[in-house]
């Protein structure tokens, strides 16, 4: 099969489904000419026009309630946020409008929305630029929350996200914008709220989530050399979160380490260790569930204290280690 | 420098100055133009309005009625005239304080009441209450809770009658307040740019909640913020629903043509507190009492009807007692719904 | 001593530290002659003068900058937001700027104000007016997140929070603003990060936030007549917790039960079970730790729902009961 | 209705019309008046701003910096002649596009450039980078990586000055993009509303990344806009330094009488791309090459200050000599500068 970049992927489902409905369109900040800040729109308006391909100002609170106005209209439409951390700047239409807006109205309405918006460290962009907010999304009633960790789900799942009839937060990562895979040109779906097993394994089950998927599989590899079996699981949507998955797999490896980027502290991590632990699963647990999430620090400029905010493989090593060898 | 704080913000001011020189009224012999049967009809709507707000106080005092709740009385002419434009097919977006607006896009005051009740046959099936009542199905796109959220959801709104040349418009209403916000700002601009078809209306009361728009900014009308955006603002006498209906039309008809939006500012007053319990201290009562008196839009209308023989006395008793009617069986519908099922309370977060 | 509400301790103490501190003061929507939205400003333009009470424009982001600004230059503002889910117009001020300003400066500056903002829903004003978001806030580095549950907490609170370098967040709670309770006249300082335990029990440990302190103290007094007894901790800082407090609890009762208003996913109460799960009292746990938070609904406005959208004191009673008695 | 979209937005369009007819200029005779040796530092800092940013282009290239820059190539008479006007004690809030801004203001260059190479000797320990540059000390209130984020703090900080009677005044830097932003707009109103010592210094280079503002927006000078705040609003040459030092002279005197804010807009124009990497398809070549050869400020003011004969081509050289040394001995410091420690990572999180 054909390899593209995810960055490729997310660009050749948007065509795809803009070509193939007319109520689908995109708008953003730099999405025209100039392809978005990370190139994921690029050629988009030379191919679909600037009909479908909105240029804005920057105005962010503004650009969203566009989009959930059109949604409300009937439109689909496809919102591209630079970088994840302007949420703040839109966290009231996004929260308190698109999410809240079918409920509020005795089930009247529809806000079919799409958000893309990249997060996560890494690139040296600093405090600013490079947070994990997901959290926040996911504790939101009438979200959907999204991340994918492959070029190949994130044409399906985007597809999905587009295809929902609800507002979708679509989370990609920086630093997996260059990452190629696999992925068939024509269009698939792959559903929200199906975890997916990167690797199977028998001894402990880690969870985790977008450029840690990654991480953890290289310390997989790893730690099979020193006989240890990882199971690594990817949610690839927080909300819905494929509970079942994730608890079948601790019941079999009896133990689990959830890795993410965003602070560990009320990070999504803590959701998922505590359905681990509330679940069925607390009586086949051998050890106590480990999180492992970014450091409590605004994420630092300098590379190297950039990297140590946020879990390296070596780190997702030791914290497998941790629960396979304290408990063993 | 100068001293900090030269105003005396402690002491009540009355800030309603008699005549604003440019502020526009409605064009003479506008009246005839209209035909007796839709003017009895905005006397019909301006007063179902009141009453219906009256009505809503009632039962709060009562206490069957939840929470809290933001009236428009003294404020009819502005949603009544500027919805007496539109069609079926515009739209509106409404604030915390919409009862007015919902009424004048033509929602039945019974499911309105309904909902204020929080029953299962309220707009919202008891779930929205006053701040979220919408009705999409007559281009009510919605009250908002949060001052200047509905502008972005009104300009979306606007941008898919564009794009799919639907031909409606859209107006957004909101206080004077709102204008301080961001939303406001990057809502005119946008529309602006993209040349949507959406009417900015701002219905200046004089205050957002207790704070008087003239201490709040720097400007004395609030229509002149339009070029900030390269667009038309006006400045309206609130209190003349004709001068509404003209000015509105004139927006709508520039929305219609592809000339992009426009900013009207209404001037006109709320009558009662802010919302439940409001002693009002931050205005006089001789300032409340001469919009009361003076400034009545009803009343002046009445007036108008009258003396330019368009209808009588004894028609107008006509129309108040068919809004009696109306709002008793409100009432009676609304109180004897049923409340939502417990079971509803997880449905429809998502679609 | 002197009972007052929780309203006017916040009102006193407020009052004493803008008397005692020149560079402390006051800034909001409506605190002026209205006295605020639920009343907490009242008689304080009147007392301290309008230098010290600012009346602002609705403009959330300015007004959340502007004591930040001040606040780096040397002023110890005090903002009050009226509702806590009109922080969803102010994060980029207070996530991007206060939060991060003195990290990313290299430890140069320091933003000491205080967000003052009533959450929680009870008081019928439905989905935008209702909403427990700590969370959010706690999630974020250089935010410190108070939650007082009494009167006496909330003055006590407020001074350390004000006392604070940085910014702290400061939740009340619509429906405690007329709780009353003991409260000294004299100023005195309730240091952040320090649990109080509410009730002492044996049995089961219920660690509580805001109003729901309440409601599980009551909780408490019902099992008490069933012969089960239990703990009331209330972390009365979410950032910075107390985890000793909470951990020495649970390893005394073995069991633990979790009680908090917001949206129970993605809600504090996980990162508080993760914290129980994690540290030394996993091996002290006789049952899985029990999370009880609010569904996952917007609020809703009619008040039967709205009560069913939070726990209430019959769930808590349940919560206790299912870990009590299914793992006796 | 008119057909949507009608503008062509695919075609590259030359935005930059010649001669803004009331956009102001540099008096006559204004040069004598500052004397040499101020006429002096201000060629010296304009070369010192376009020699860093050089150097950081080359340190960029060379992959010893991280992450991304904004380079103010272009634009070092708008940062040069604001902040010439001003004192140590006033302050100023800036942007992501921040190192003219900061040297204008009186940081020291050696400390930016460890900065930018993340380290421990930078202005921010290394943590900060190029957007997030601060120097409390001089009056630097910070860059900013969020769009008219430093808009609000400077408001603020302003408040502060009128609170205590401290006499400073701030300045905030933003783009024509950030004018689009609501945080713009509250800012400016509430600082009108307060009369607060605050310049809005917009430095219109005509696009906000790849957006041209004459499409983001209907009008034509941004300094219109001040009119929405009942404040004056300026539309300058930003080429020419003593225009911006003159006009920049008038805000600060009126800010600094308790007048409140002014809003400047100074037109300009980045000659690189936005960042790090921009193939610049929006503009035309033609443009850029316009721009760089006719309305280069550094020259515009060498030829000025040759012209008049206030200064001499040598002391122009010896000016050029002493940035380059400047530069040579900050990059050498910047080089040999220790990397931040690995404990340093969870320190001042908290005060
Ligand atoms: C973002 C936001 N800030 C503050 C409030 C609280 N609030 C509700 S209505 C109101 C006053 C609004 O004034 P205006 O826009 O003039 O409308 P009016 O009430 O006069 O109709 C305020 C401050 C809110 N609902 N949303
Ligand atoms: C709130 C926010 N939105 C978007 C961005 C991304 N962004 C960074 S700079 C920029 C363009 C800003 O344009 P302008 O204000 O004209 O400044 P210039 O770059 O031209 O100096 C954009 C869109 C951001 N940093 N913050
Ligand atoms: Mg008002
Ligand atoms: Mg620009």
């Amino acid at each position: 099969m054909r390899e593209i970049t995810y960055a490729e992927a997310i660009n050749e489902v948007m065509c795809q489904e803009i070509e193939a409905n007319e109520d689908v369109f995109i708008l953003g900040e730099d999405i025209g000419i100039y392809g978005g800040a990370f190139g994921l729109t690029r050629g988009m308006i030379e191919k679909l026009g600037p009909e479908k391909v909105l240029n804005t100002p920057i105005s962010e609170q503004a650009i969203t309630g566009v989009a959930i106005g059109a949604a409300l209209m009937g439109m689909r439409p496809i919102l591209e946020l630079q970088f994840s951390d302007f949420v703040t700047v839109a966290m009231d239409q996004i929260v308190n409008q698109a999410a809240k807006i079918r409920y509020m109205y005795g089930g009247k309405g529809k806000v079919p929305i799409v958000i893309r918006t990249p997060g996560g460290s890494g690139a040296g962009f600093a405090a600013q630029h490079s947070q994990s907010l997901e959290a926040w999304m996911a504790h939101i009633p009438g979200l959907k929350v999204v991340q994918p960790s492959t070029a190949y789900d994130a044409k399906g799942l985007f597809r999905a996200a587009l295809e929902d009839d609800n507002p979708v937060i679509f989370y990609e990562h920086k630093l997996l914008y260059g990452m190629k895979d696999d992925v068939p040109e024509e269009s698939y779906v792959i559903p929200l709220g199906k975890a997916d097993i990167k690797r199977e394994g028998k001894d402990v089950t880690v969870v985790a989530t977008s450029i840690m998927v990654h991480r953890a599989l290289q310390a997989a590899e790893e730690l099979e050399k020193e006989g240890i079996s990882v199971e690594v699981i990817d949610p690839r949507t927080l909300v819905p979160l494929d509970i079942e998955t994730i608890v079948e797999s601790v019941k079999k490896t009896g133990r689990a380490v959830v890795v993410y980027e965003a602070v560990q502290r009320g990070g999504y991590g803590a959701e998922i260790a505590s359905v681990i632990n509330e679940g069925e699963a607390f009586d086949y647990l051998d050890a106590p569930v480990v999180r492992l999430g970014g450091k409590a620090v605004p994420i630092p400029y300098n590379p190297t204290l950039e990297k140590k905010a946020v879990p390296q493989v070596e780190d997702i090593i030791n914290a497998i280690k941790s629960t396979v060898v304290t408990y063993a | 420098m100068k001293k900090w704080f030269d105003k005396e913000s402690l002491k009540q001011i009355s800030l309603y100055e008699k005549g604003v020189s440019h502020m526009k009224t409605s064009t003479v012999g506008s009246l005839q133009k209209l035909g007796k049967e839709r003017l009895k009809d905005l006397l019909y709507q301006m007063i179902l309005i009141r009453n219906f707000e009256e009505a809503v106080e009632k039962q709060f005092m009562q206490g069957k009625i939840h929470g809290t709740m933001h009236l428009c009385i003294g404020q009819e002419p502005t949603a009544v005239g500027a919805c007496a434009v539109l069609t079926n097919e515009d739209k509106i977006t409404s604030t915390h304080r919409g009862h007015g607006h919902c009424i004048a896009k033509g929602s039945e005051v019974k499911y309105m009441m309904a909902e204020l009740l929080g029953k299962e046959t309220g707009y919202c099936k008891g779930k929205g209450g006053s701040m979220h009542i919408a009705d999409l199905e007559i281009g009510n796109i919605g009250a908002n809770g949060i001052v200047a959220g509905g502008l972005p959801l009104g300009c979306g709104a606007a941008l898919t009658s564009k794009k799919k040349d639907l031909g409606f418009v859209v107006v957004c209403f909101f206080g004077d307040g709102a204008t301080n916000e961001g939303a406001f700002h990057e809502s005119v601009n946008i529309a602006s740019a993209w040349k949507l078809p959406v009417i900015f209306f701002c219905e200046n009361n004089q205050y957002g909640m207790s704070s008087s728009i003239k201490e709040m900014t720097n400007i004395e009308n609030l229509a002149d913020r339009a070029s900030s955006y390269g667009i038309p603002g006006v400045t309206i006498d609130g209190t003349d629903v004709i001068a509404v209906m003209e000015e509105t039309q004139k927006a709508l008809d520039r929305a219609k043509n592809g000339e992009g939006p426009t900013l009207i500012e209404a001037k006109t007053y709320r009558w009662r507190g802010h919302s439940k319990s409001d002693a009002r201290k931050y205005r006089t009562r001789d300032e409340e009492h001469d919009w009361m008196t003076n400034r009545d839009g009803i009343k002046l209308f009445k007036e108008r009807l009258l003396n330019e023989g368009i209808i009588t006395s004894e028609e107008i008793v006509e129309v108040e007692e068919k809004v009696k009617k109306v709002l008793d069986e409100a009432i009676e519908f609304a109180e004897n719904s049923p409340e939502p099922s417990l079971s509803s309370l997880e449905e429809d977060v998502f679609a």
